[in-house]
């Protein structure tokens, strides 16, 4: 992501101001195929050449505007298209309580009980914005319908779309539900590089007061170098069968499966 | 249990226990207004903060604020306390032991006798009586050292971990970033990962990866998989080349069990680390990460404050005999530390509690994108605790960790942060850098030329990596 | 202000905590009557001792609390009994505001244009808020009276209260009523350890876009330590008629008064 | 007048001239908020950096912000350029001269001999490119040493101005505060009183006591009294013992003369100051304070933002060869610098922006009630600014000033400083000190008891004062 500026001035000769490091020269170059990371990036004295500064500078001022940016609810829907749905909130307003009230952020909206239908559910999936709705829109539906097309037979509940959601929110939901199994598809915060990468909370017997130890988690779900949903949804599979088959989730189940193949080599945006 | 109160200056304030005086003490602080503890005005803070300086130290010891029988780390905390340690401060007031903490009578010497003596609810309090300024230069005396294959905490140094984290454990990116980091002299604290993926056998790859660059560099430092306690015993079941075991820990038995660990598994974690015998300057095995809000996020505070604690956990660490504990200071988010002021005072504060208690601690000067706070609060912090003596900041390649979504420092302050204050790396490390022609005749990390032999041979590593 | 605390335990023992110096010891005791500075504060180290700190924190959380305190309209019409007022405001709309535009406190509402009667004034009084509202609640009245007391045959306008303001409000007040000279009393800012301390800027020919350099300033008009009401008044008037005289305010007009007698040893509040 | 724009990672940003382009750059800033100059959004504050980074630092030389015929600070600024200083730099936009400012190139001795080619713009310009560790890094590097009877600004040294004002100028009550502050060594870089009435005849009488008081004990330090220029030009006439003339600043001619000042009035009154000749180790006569927001306060800053305008105020310092320049960073309100935050960064940027001009910066680190700051704020501000090698600070009984109505720092705050840094005061100051056995044999001032001769000989001078 290089700087592109272009101060137009009639009298200004275009000056390099030792920003950027020419690729044929720069070590780094091959080896920054394999990480998103900002690695190589010089310097002048002890500090990084001023390019870097600003790139930087302004991957926060976008990392801040993705914390803010609400779910497309409408185009969430379509990408549903033909699964049965619920639309819950928590009981945060709005984005500024969200961010200071995680407790609000864990717990149902008294408007939304109704909406889940109790029942024999082996589980449940609830898409839930968390720190990064972008997140949910880009990748939870895909990781969604690949983790369904492995889990034939299994009882699913209606998938529960909920905002302002903290990954706790899921045990009232799946409580309500009955479900044996509740997965969180959560936002995780954004990063300066990757805004949109998604979670997985999986609770086994899932109700108010479970502790994060009684959970596993598969993270770092995205497109940019990140587990590619398809093979998150290998993953989660995978853990939601042993978790039915052990009656439990946490520290006691034990992500066995070998070591991952390195993905192919990250696509960096910008 | 007596109940407090003050008149102070024609107020009247009273609380109900030693928790709240304690909580309503505390600095403005987001995640004490979250859990309903933090003081109503500026006018009752002082007034606790006045109670508070009248109370003995010895009231922490008769009144624990979470009852013996009902948790393991006030049980810890008790059992282990040292009363000769502590007898020269028994007739003391906490008001009182802050002053004489900052008289020039608290020589490094004196510090550490005292510190098998202190509990972290003294320590605690006594923050609670500090300025900013107080924090540091009580703190600068403090020293703690530690050792494995490299000495940190020594005074005049500054150490650094070395974080390659990436957000699918890719080893060629991870030894990318690590190369990164070396480059820029860092890492000489630890190389710690944090593993994206929950699965055991990932770690060892992991583990095996850092190791055999380390091995074949002859770095003197010690690598770290971060991975959960119960999958690093598992790693050293199967014979996984582990110098350090990780562990996030907490200030009481409660969010301990959130984090689904207890002193039992910890001990048990640090004698099949010791039974390794890989260090060869020092047997600090473990490596533990704290930070205000896991207890209350966990809803496992007991109604004690953010910052005391999180001074509960330095007892837990204490106990194992850490080589590295680092606190997270902004690592949670704005519910806890909302803005770069509360960031900064925490960082703060948790360095001096801990490093009063003799716990060597670093810090990981950090902040995620939903809290109010950018770079300058970061230049702001580290500048701080340099000045304050820390053990060692957290690095990861141009500040911006890409797995766990915030951001970190940068190689680059460590490098700033040397030359500014005159810290240098820990002495086993100092020599592998000048031995690898990568230190100027100032002791200065170099930019290496692309052709420059040390260059050329690390950058190798980092295509190999994914062979291993 | 020592600390005075009391910390009732059944079984605690009242501790000195090093806090406070024996007076009896204290080598400042008999400096402290000259000035209300915090001098002689003891050291610990390089620090000063924690009943220091503890009355610094306290003063700092009530100095806050003044700057927010509102002028009480209906004391200070009281306290102005038999003189004809008139009741104005700027176009800051709240504190708040206030604090961060002091432009709109600087502009007169201009629903307020109405309230100020044009004519041959020699002088107007503008008793304003400013940063103290106390200030002017406590010594506007007494001074504006004795200053009065020393104007025998000027042309007074009505005395203007006016609230949200700053100095320069006087500018336009003044322009508006037509007066020669314009008296602001305000309230300054609030320090720690005098929260009620009142100013006077005196502008010859008010209109709006006078600079500082053309207006003179008593300051400092209180009576803990400061320049007492009555003892203002004396130099107020002074000036008002060397202004008037010499047709300047400003750096033009020096005070050349002799120096002042050291007043009474102040009396500390606290 | 070309215009200015960017399209910066996919969006474009226009700028209308080159003070919209500084002004959008800045770091978020109240009083910039309230001129209606500030960005709009970070993003767009970034994109003023990148253009700023690709101009040619010659511009500031071509397109001077207010008209050479409509303001002397503007003549003041071309006339007095240093071509052959800015020659090396001639080449470079504004990003390559942060670069090479921050590369370790940028030695003392380079820093020193470039100082005269640069302009208050170009240093504002920089600054807005720079991060907290920027500022600080460059900063230590830039010396400024400046003598009247004590040097000041020579390396490894933090010298204090003692501020002992007095709510209604009473001698006595001045001079309790001044024995208080040389007590606590405190007074190297000036005693200075801020009179509280405006009178040519009380101004003398301050200056009489304290300057008797300084011959009496032989102290190597020099007095002033902060009235108005045109107030101490009368006073020299009248014979009365003027060591230095002060004078508050601003960067606009507009705004000197809503302060009531010209280039001439100060010139004359140097040459007025010149001609008694009190210096003993230096000749610099002149004293200057300056602060964020003054111009815009006064209506006087022709749409710069004012942080670049504080940075005119420099130069205009500069033309003086002063003792002593300080920023009242916080000292006017939250208006102009709103919070903690905004204060410890104003103040790293003005200490900076001074001393890479040539400028003997010191800092008013400070606060009011009505902003948004405490003690921890400016114990975070000193510390950095000790860091970075600041001249000097100024202290006050207890950080209270009690006639200014604001806290600044606290005699108590230089020694933390002092110890904590390894700083020392102005060397015939030092010297002084241990004549009078008020240090001990680490260099620390100690707390004489109050039998101790010193004490007793000065403290008698409180009691005396009055009559004098
Ligand atoms: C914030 C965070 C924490 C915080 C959580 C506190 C809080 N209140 O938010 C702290 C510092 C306490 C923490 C601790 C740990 N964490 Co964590 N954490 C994260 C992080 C950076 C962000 C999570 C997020 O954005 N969640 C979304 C928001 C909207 O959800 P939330 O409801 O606000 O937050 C909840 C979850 O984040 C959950 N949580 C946090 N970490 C973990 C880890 C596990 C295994 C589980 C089940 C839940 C969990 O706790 C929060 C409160 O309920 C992720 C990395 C990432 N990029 O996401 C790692 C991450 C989830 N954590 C991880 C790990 C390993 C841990 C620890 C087990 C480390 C250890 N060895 O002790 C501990 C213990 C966790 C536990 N069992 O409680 C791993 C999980 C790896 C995996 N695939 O299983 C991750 C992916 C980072 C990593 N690679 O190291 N963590
Ligand atoms: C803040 C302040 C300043 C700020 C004003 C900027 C601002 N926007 O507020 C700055 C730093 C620029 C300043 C400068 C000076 N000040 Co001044 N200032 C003060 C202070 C601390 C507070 C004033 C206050 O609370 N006002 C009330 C609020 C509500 O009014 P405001 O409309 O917001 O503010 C206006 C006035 O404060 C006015 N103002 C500020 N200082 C002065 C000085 C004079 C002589 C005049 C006429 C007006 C004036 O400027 C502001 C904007 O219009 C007072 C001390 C005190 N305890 O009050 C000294 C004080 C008023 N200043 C004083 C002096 C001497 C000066 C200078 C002349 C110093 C010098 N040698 O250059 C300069 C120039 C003033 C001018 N002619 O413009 C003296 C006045 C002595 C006297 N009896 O005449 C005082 C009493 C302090 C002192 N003893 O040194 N000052």
């Amino acid at each position: 992501m290089p700087v592109n500026t272009d101060a137009q001035n009639t009298d200004a000769k275009p000056a390099a101001g030792g920003r950027s490091i020419d690729p044929l020269l720069d070590p780094w170059a091959s080896l920054r195929r394999f990480t998103p990371a900002r690695i190589g990036l010089g310097r002048t004295g002890d500090a990084p050449p001023l390019g870097a500064v600003l790139d930087f500078q302004l991957a926060h001022a976008r990392a801040r505007d993705a914390v803010h940016a609400p779910l497309d609810l409408e185009a969430l829907r379509a990408d549903l298209a033909g699964l049965p749905l619920c639309r819950v909130r928590s009981q945060a307003p709005d984005r500024a309580t969200y961010l200071r009230r995680p407790d609000l952020g864990r717990r149902l909206h008294p408007d939304c009980r109704a909406e889940l239908p109790p029942g024999m559910w082996d589980a449940v999936f609830v898409l839930a914005d968390g720190l990064s709705a972008t997140a949910v829109q880009r990748h939870a539906a895909s990781l969604l319908r690949a983790t369904l097309r492995r889990l034939p037979g299994w009882r699913i509940a209606p998938v529960v779309i909920a905002t302002q959601a903290r990954v706790a929110l899921g045990d009232e939901i799946g409580e309500a539900l009955g479900a044996s199994l509740c997965a969180v598809l959560i936002g995780e915060r954004p990063g300066l590089s990757v805004a949109d990468s998604l979670g997985v909370y999986l609770t086994h017997a899932p109700r108010r007061g479970r502790r994060d130890a009684e959970r596993n988690c598969i993270s770092n779900i995205h497109r940019s170098g990140g587990l590619p949903p398809e093979q998150a949804a290998e993953k989660l599979a995978w853990l939601m069968t042993e978790a039915l088959r052990l009656r439990l989730t946490g520290t006691g189940l034990k992500d066995d499966q070998p070591a991952l193949p390195s993905p192919a080599p990250p696509v960096i945006e910008g | 249990m007596g109940r407090y109160h003050s008149d102070f200056q024609g107020e009247r304030h009273r609380f109900a226990d030693l928790r709240e005086v304690l909580a309503k003490a505390s600095p403005r602080r987001s995640g004490d207004e979250l859990a309903g503890l933090a003081a109503e005005s500026d006018a009752q803070r002082v007034a606790a903060r006045a109670v508070l300086a009248d109370l003995p130290l010895t009231r922490f010891l008769e009144e624990p604020l979470i009852p013996y029988e009902a948790d393991e780390v006030t049980r810890l905390i008790q059992d282990t306390h040292d009363a000769a340690a502590f007898a020269p401060l028994r007739h003391l007031t906490v008001g009182g032991f802050r002053d004489w903490l900052l008289s020039y009578d608290a020589t490094p010497g004196a510090l550490a006798a005292i510190a098998p003596g202190l509990t972290p609810e003294m320590v605690a309090a006594i923050s609670k009586l500090m300025r900013n300024q107080d924090l540091i230069s009580v703190a600068r005396r403090c020293r703690v050292v530690t050792g494995f294959r490299s000495t940190i905490g020594l005074p005049g140094r500054l150490s650094t971990r070395l974080q390659p984290n990436h957000p699918a454990d890719d080893l060629r990116g991870i030894a990318a970033a690590t190369l990164d980091g070396l480059l820029h002299g860092a890492g000489d604290a630890v190389i710690g990962v944090n593993p994206a993926t929950d699965s055991v056998a990932n770690g060892m790859a992991l583990l095996d990866m850092l190791d055999g660059l380390r091995a074949r560099h002859g770095i003197p430092a010690q690598s770290c998989v971060l991975a959960h306690v119960t999958n690093t015993i598992r790693m050293i079941e199967r014979g996984a080349p582990v110098d350090l075991v990780f562990q996030s820990i907490a200030g009481t038995e409660a969010a301990n069990a959130g984090f689904g660990v207890s002193l039992s598994v910890l001990r048990e974690a640090q004698e099949a680390a010791l039974s390794l015998g890989r260090g060869t300057v020092g047997d600090n095995v473990m490596y533990f990460e704290t930070g205000q809000g896991a207890a209350l996020s966990a809803d496992a505070h007991h109604g004690i404050d953010q910052q005391t604690v999180e001074a509960r956990a330095y007892a837990v660490a204490r106990a194992f005999r850490p080589l590295l504990v680092n606190t997270v200071v902004g690592f949670i988010g704005p519910e806890y530390l909302y803005d770069g002021k509360q960031i900064i005072r925490a960082g703060l504060e948790d360095h001096f509690c801990a490093k009063l208690l003799g716990v060597p601690m670093g810090v990981d000067v950090c902040y995620t994108n939903h809290a109010e706070a950018d770079q300058d609060d970061m230049d702001t912090l580290f500048t701080l605790l340099g000045v304050a003596g820390v053990n060692f900041i957290i690095t990861v390649p141009g500040a911006d960790d890409v797995m766990l979504g915030y951001q970190s420092g940068a190689f680059h302050d460590a490098l700033y942060l040397r030359s500014t204050l005159g810290l240098r790396a820990a002495p086993e490390f100092e020599e592998w850098l000048e031995r690898m022609e990568m230190t100027d005749r100032q002791g200065r990390v170099r930019a290496l030329a692309p052709q420059h032999a040390t260059m050329r041979r690390l950058l190798a590593e980092g295509s190999d990596a994914g062979e291993h």
